[in-house]
């Protein structure tokens, strides 16, 4: 049976339509759009257009409508409740909002139970994302906390067991991915949450690589905070989401302030809003939230079983793809293991900017460089590596364009002869 | 009719300008403060609950003629109503205002079923609801007490 | 001679031709946006998208051009060098990365002249908007300095001279808006910016409605940091923009941390790139950014002398028109005085919401409540107002619509009877 | 000849594998190290200048045939030539890299003209810029010593 995804899909992308020969393996980077999203935003903004939750007309009425109903569409898209999902200006701005947050407890700013301080520990892994790792660096450096890790293995593997050596009473925080944006590991959430529990540690889940390629019910996995970015699950730029518990939300202390997030301000003291406004200063990104429910509600009609199912499909092609050009090692699960569609890899005696160059020549969009996680490269002992990563829209065809073009990088750089 | 004057009927502006229920708050066992932080409209209200009832109500507040007439209806509606009553008024009254006006009000709703156009205007249901949820909040505490 | 502005350029933005009888008096919230802007924007996402810096693909390079040559565009727009213009979500986060970035400096975390300490005072005005005054506030409980301000008068108004009595040795900030967003008062910037350096203080300018609205140069102006939001200028929700001098940008800590604002990251330890990208963490607005660039392009285009010339008209006639309704009180600077497009007023007996949703009733979008700046209404004794204000598509007929539906206003709330 | 094989002639790939001016830059007097953080590709470059020319020249790096490729193309051109010379080729070949492939290199660009394909290339302009930005730093640090 021929699955729905993949090329049927493409004719709702209008990107397909303009390059109908495109080989896009960069859905891991950013993703195309499907005209439902586009149109969302534009038609929100061509006739609905209005300033949201500040003041009193009718059309500020329909705007905020729109843009708390988009709130809704996403957050039930990951199994939460709408009070628990922030808008972000991405991801990255998410993670920061926690971490920052916690560098204001820890200065007396805000509910002592987000309070770091010397001794105590925040666990991360060797393969995070630096979005996942710097701002873990900076609240250590505030607070006196010593921010350690779980190492990776020759592949950039790690496993919860050796995470558990690191873990301690003394952890205050686990944070991790997901799924990992260059091995493609997909992690035993649910495990690591209740060992978290288990110490009394708080969770946060770098959500960013499997909630727009899998079932995500983050109410379900117990996790205590979670990010996600709209671009790289069919929705526009200049929005992500953070989640978090409600009653973890509603206590966190807000990094961002200014206007909206507020009830009394004299010139003396602010007091803030709960959740999720208090972390929601200044006019909000409106239209952006409109195209990013837009889009959960698209990939929801596209059925997120589905949409596993065909990117297993596609996840194992390209395994089996790159594992068969001589000359080229696959980073991540070996064969076989399960992982999600993205693959990076290491092209012998070629550097990873040749081989994507060769690539886009023949029209195969992927990403090369260190893919912002450079401790897990230098654990690997290399500066950079090649990606593919596939998306709803991505078909067999695609993987075996990249097979063919792969089999012709060490020829023409000179490295077989 | 147009929609602004069937949101301000004669009704809710005569009770904006000469309120029922408007006075001192403090001297009821349970008072709630409750504001609309997005205008600064705010109102306190303190009930006196005996044998399960309303005994007494009184509420202080600035804001909108919404805000206030809504006040005033309620205080004449709920005043001596039992717990049970009047939450479930609060409960019928919150579910109208979030329906876009879609939701008929029932009998028992009173003069507060006039606030049925107001709920179109989305950024208008909050005037509406501030003394409700005030009153909600001071029958819970008196509940847990 | 007929102004170019105005009606004739109301072609431009699809939301009039949508709505052609639209009054809309809330430019001061957020601005309608010409198709070039939409378009700019759109065009961009349906055929160019792809990663920004991050890959080296043709569709990168070209992606990643658009996104830098937006920021020439913003930058050549506020007489600003292109490494001067930080993308923010907004101008309340422009503002936080400032505050931000001196919290982490006062922690030891960066360039030791941003750290402030006990005895150091942080100056504003009592009139600024919210966005203006708790970062402050929350700066100065991090780090033990005082935030002291110079209070309104009773039309929500302050001097130069009242200012200088707050300003001493001990000043290292002045934050102040250009243009109040509800008085409409134009600070005196170079004076103020001449006397932060003769005690030694940053200067901090809220530009949000001043660079919409009339020829800024924020190199000539003399200020360190300036801000401002792309939505309150034509273009898209979503962006702002913070405004450095380089050699402060250079130094100034990043306050939120991530991917593609690095040079070098390992486990212990980060470094970040030179600004503007050392503030840029993550996945950039970058289709916002194109959007903000073509804003700043059609502004250009207009004219922005042009555009403060008809403005200027669209003042006095704001003016005019609510001094002419009885019982109706302006708040801001009387007639015949310097002053925005931006008018906010009281109606006796008739709270700002009532006031507000009459003026809706008659297809005029006006803004009521605090807007953002509730302890300027606090000194003027009232907790709302109602506030219009123009943009480059305003009319004489929108300001004489208001002025016929103010005079009925009292009299539907029966307050004249 | 596609876009490809205009990028990566034969010239270019033959200075990557067997590249010029590679060795250890640490005695010479500058020396500078240079990365490109958005694919961590580096080198360090030394030189030593005797009456105002480079006298000698040492690279270390690693990267991408067109960041190696540049820097043994630039040791070949520019070791011998004077400070003055140098500091405009570099800047002539930084404004080749900057146009987009539109400005046409002189012949004083000698073999690095071959690098007017990548310039078409916005995210590989900074690969073959990467060693003329260390030598320009190089030979400023020499012009203020
Ligand atoms: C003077 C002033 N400062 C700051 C802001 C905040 O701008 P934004 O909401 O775009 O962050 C506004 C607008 O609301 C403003 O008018
Ligand atoms: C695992 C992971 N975490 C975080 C991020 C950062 O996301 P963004 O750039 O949208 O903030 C990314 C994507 O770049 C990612 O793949």
């Amino acid at each position: 049976m021929p699955t729905p995804l993949g090329a049927p899909v493409r004719a709702d992308f209008p990107y397909f339509q303009a390059h109908p020969h495109s080989v896009y393996l960069d859905t891991g980077a950013t993703s195309q759009r499907p005209a439902a999203v586009l149109d969302a935003e534009t038609d929100f903004v061509r006739s609905d257009y209005a300033a949201v939750h500040r003041g009193s007309s009718m059309a500020t009425g329909e705007a905020t409508w729109a843009f708390e109903n988009a709130r809704e569409q996403v957050a039930g898209f990951v199994g939460a409740g709408e009070r628990e999902i922030v808008w972000a200006q991405n991801a990255t701005d998410a993670l920061n909002m926690i971490a920052l947050g916690m560098a204001d407890a820890s200065a007396g700013l805000g509910d002592d139970r987000f309070a770091l301080r010397a001794g105590d520990e925040i666990v991360v892994t060797e393969a995070e994302h630096h979005a996942n790792l710097i701002p873990w660096q900076r609240l250590a450096a505030k607070t006196g906390a010593t921010l350690r890790w779980v190492s990776v293995d020759d592949r950039g593997l790690w496993t919860i067991d050796a995470l558990r050596e690191v873990v301690s009473p003394r952890t205050r925080v686990i944070a991790f991915a997901h799924v990992s944006n260059v091995t493609g590991l997909i992690a035993p959430v649910a495990d690591i949450a209740a060992l978290a529990r288990e110490v009394g540690a708080l969770t946060v889940l770098d959500a960013c690589q499997s909630v727009p390629h899998m079932p995500v019910d983050l109410g379900g996995l117990g996790v205590d905070f979670a990010v996600f970015s709209s671009h790289k699950m069919l929705g526009p730029t200049g929005i992500g989401a953070l989640y978090g518990r409600a009653e973890l939300l509603d206590a966190l202390p807000p990094a961002r302030t200014g206007g909206s997030m507020i009830t009394v301000v004299s010139m003396e003291q602010a007091d803030f809003l709960p959740a999720p406004h208090r972390f929601e200063a200044g006019t909000q990104p409106v239209s952006q939230a409109v195209g990013f429910g837009a889009a959960a509600a698209y990939l929801q009609g596209l059925g997120m079983d589905a949409v596993f199912r065909h990117e297993h499909e596609i996840a194992a092609a390209l395994v089996e793809a790159i594992e068969s050009v001589p000359g080229v090692r696959l980073i991540g699960p070996a064969a076989g293991q399960p992982r999600a569609a993205l693959t990076s890899f290491l092209v012998d005696g070629v550097h990873a900017h040749d081989v994507g160059q060769l690539l886009d020549d023949r029209g195969i969009t992927v990403r090369t460089g260190h893919h912002c996680a450079q401790p897990l490269h230098r654990a690997l002992g290399t500066a950079s590596s090649t990606r593919a990563s596939a998306g709803v829209y991505s078909t067999l065809d695609d993987v075996e364009a990249l097979r063919v073009a792969l089999g012709d990088v060490r020829g023409f750089f000179g490295v077989d002869r | 009719m147009s929609g602004l004057e069937a949101m301000y009927q004669e009704l809710i502006l005569d009770h904006a300008k000469t309120p029922e229920g408007k006075g001192d708050p403090s001297g009821h066992p349970f008072t709630h403060h409750e504001l609309n932080p997005s205008c600064g409209d705010e109102i306190t209200l303190g009930i006196t609950v005996e044998e399960g009832r309303i005994a007494g109500l009184d509420w202080d507040g600035q804001g909108c003629s919404i805000s206030m007439s809504s006040a005033s209806i309620m205080s004449e509606l709920l005043t001596g109503a039992s717990r049970t009553d009047a939450l479930a008024r609060i409960e019928e009254f919150r579910e109208m205002m979030r329906s876009r006006g879609k939701v008929e009000p029932s009998e028992a709703l009173g003069d507060a079923a006039a606030f049925q156009n107001t709920a179109k205007y989305v950024m208008r249901v909050k005037c509406a609801m501030l003394a409700w949820v005030a009153l909600e909040a001071d029958l819970k505490a008196s509940l847990a007490a």
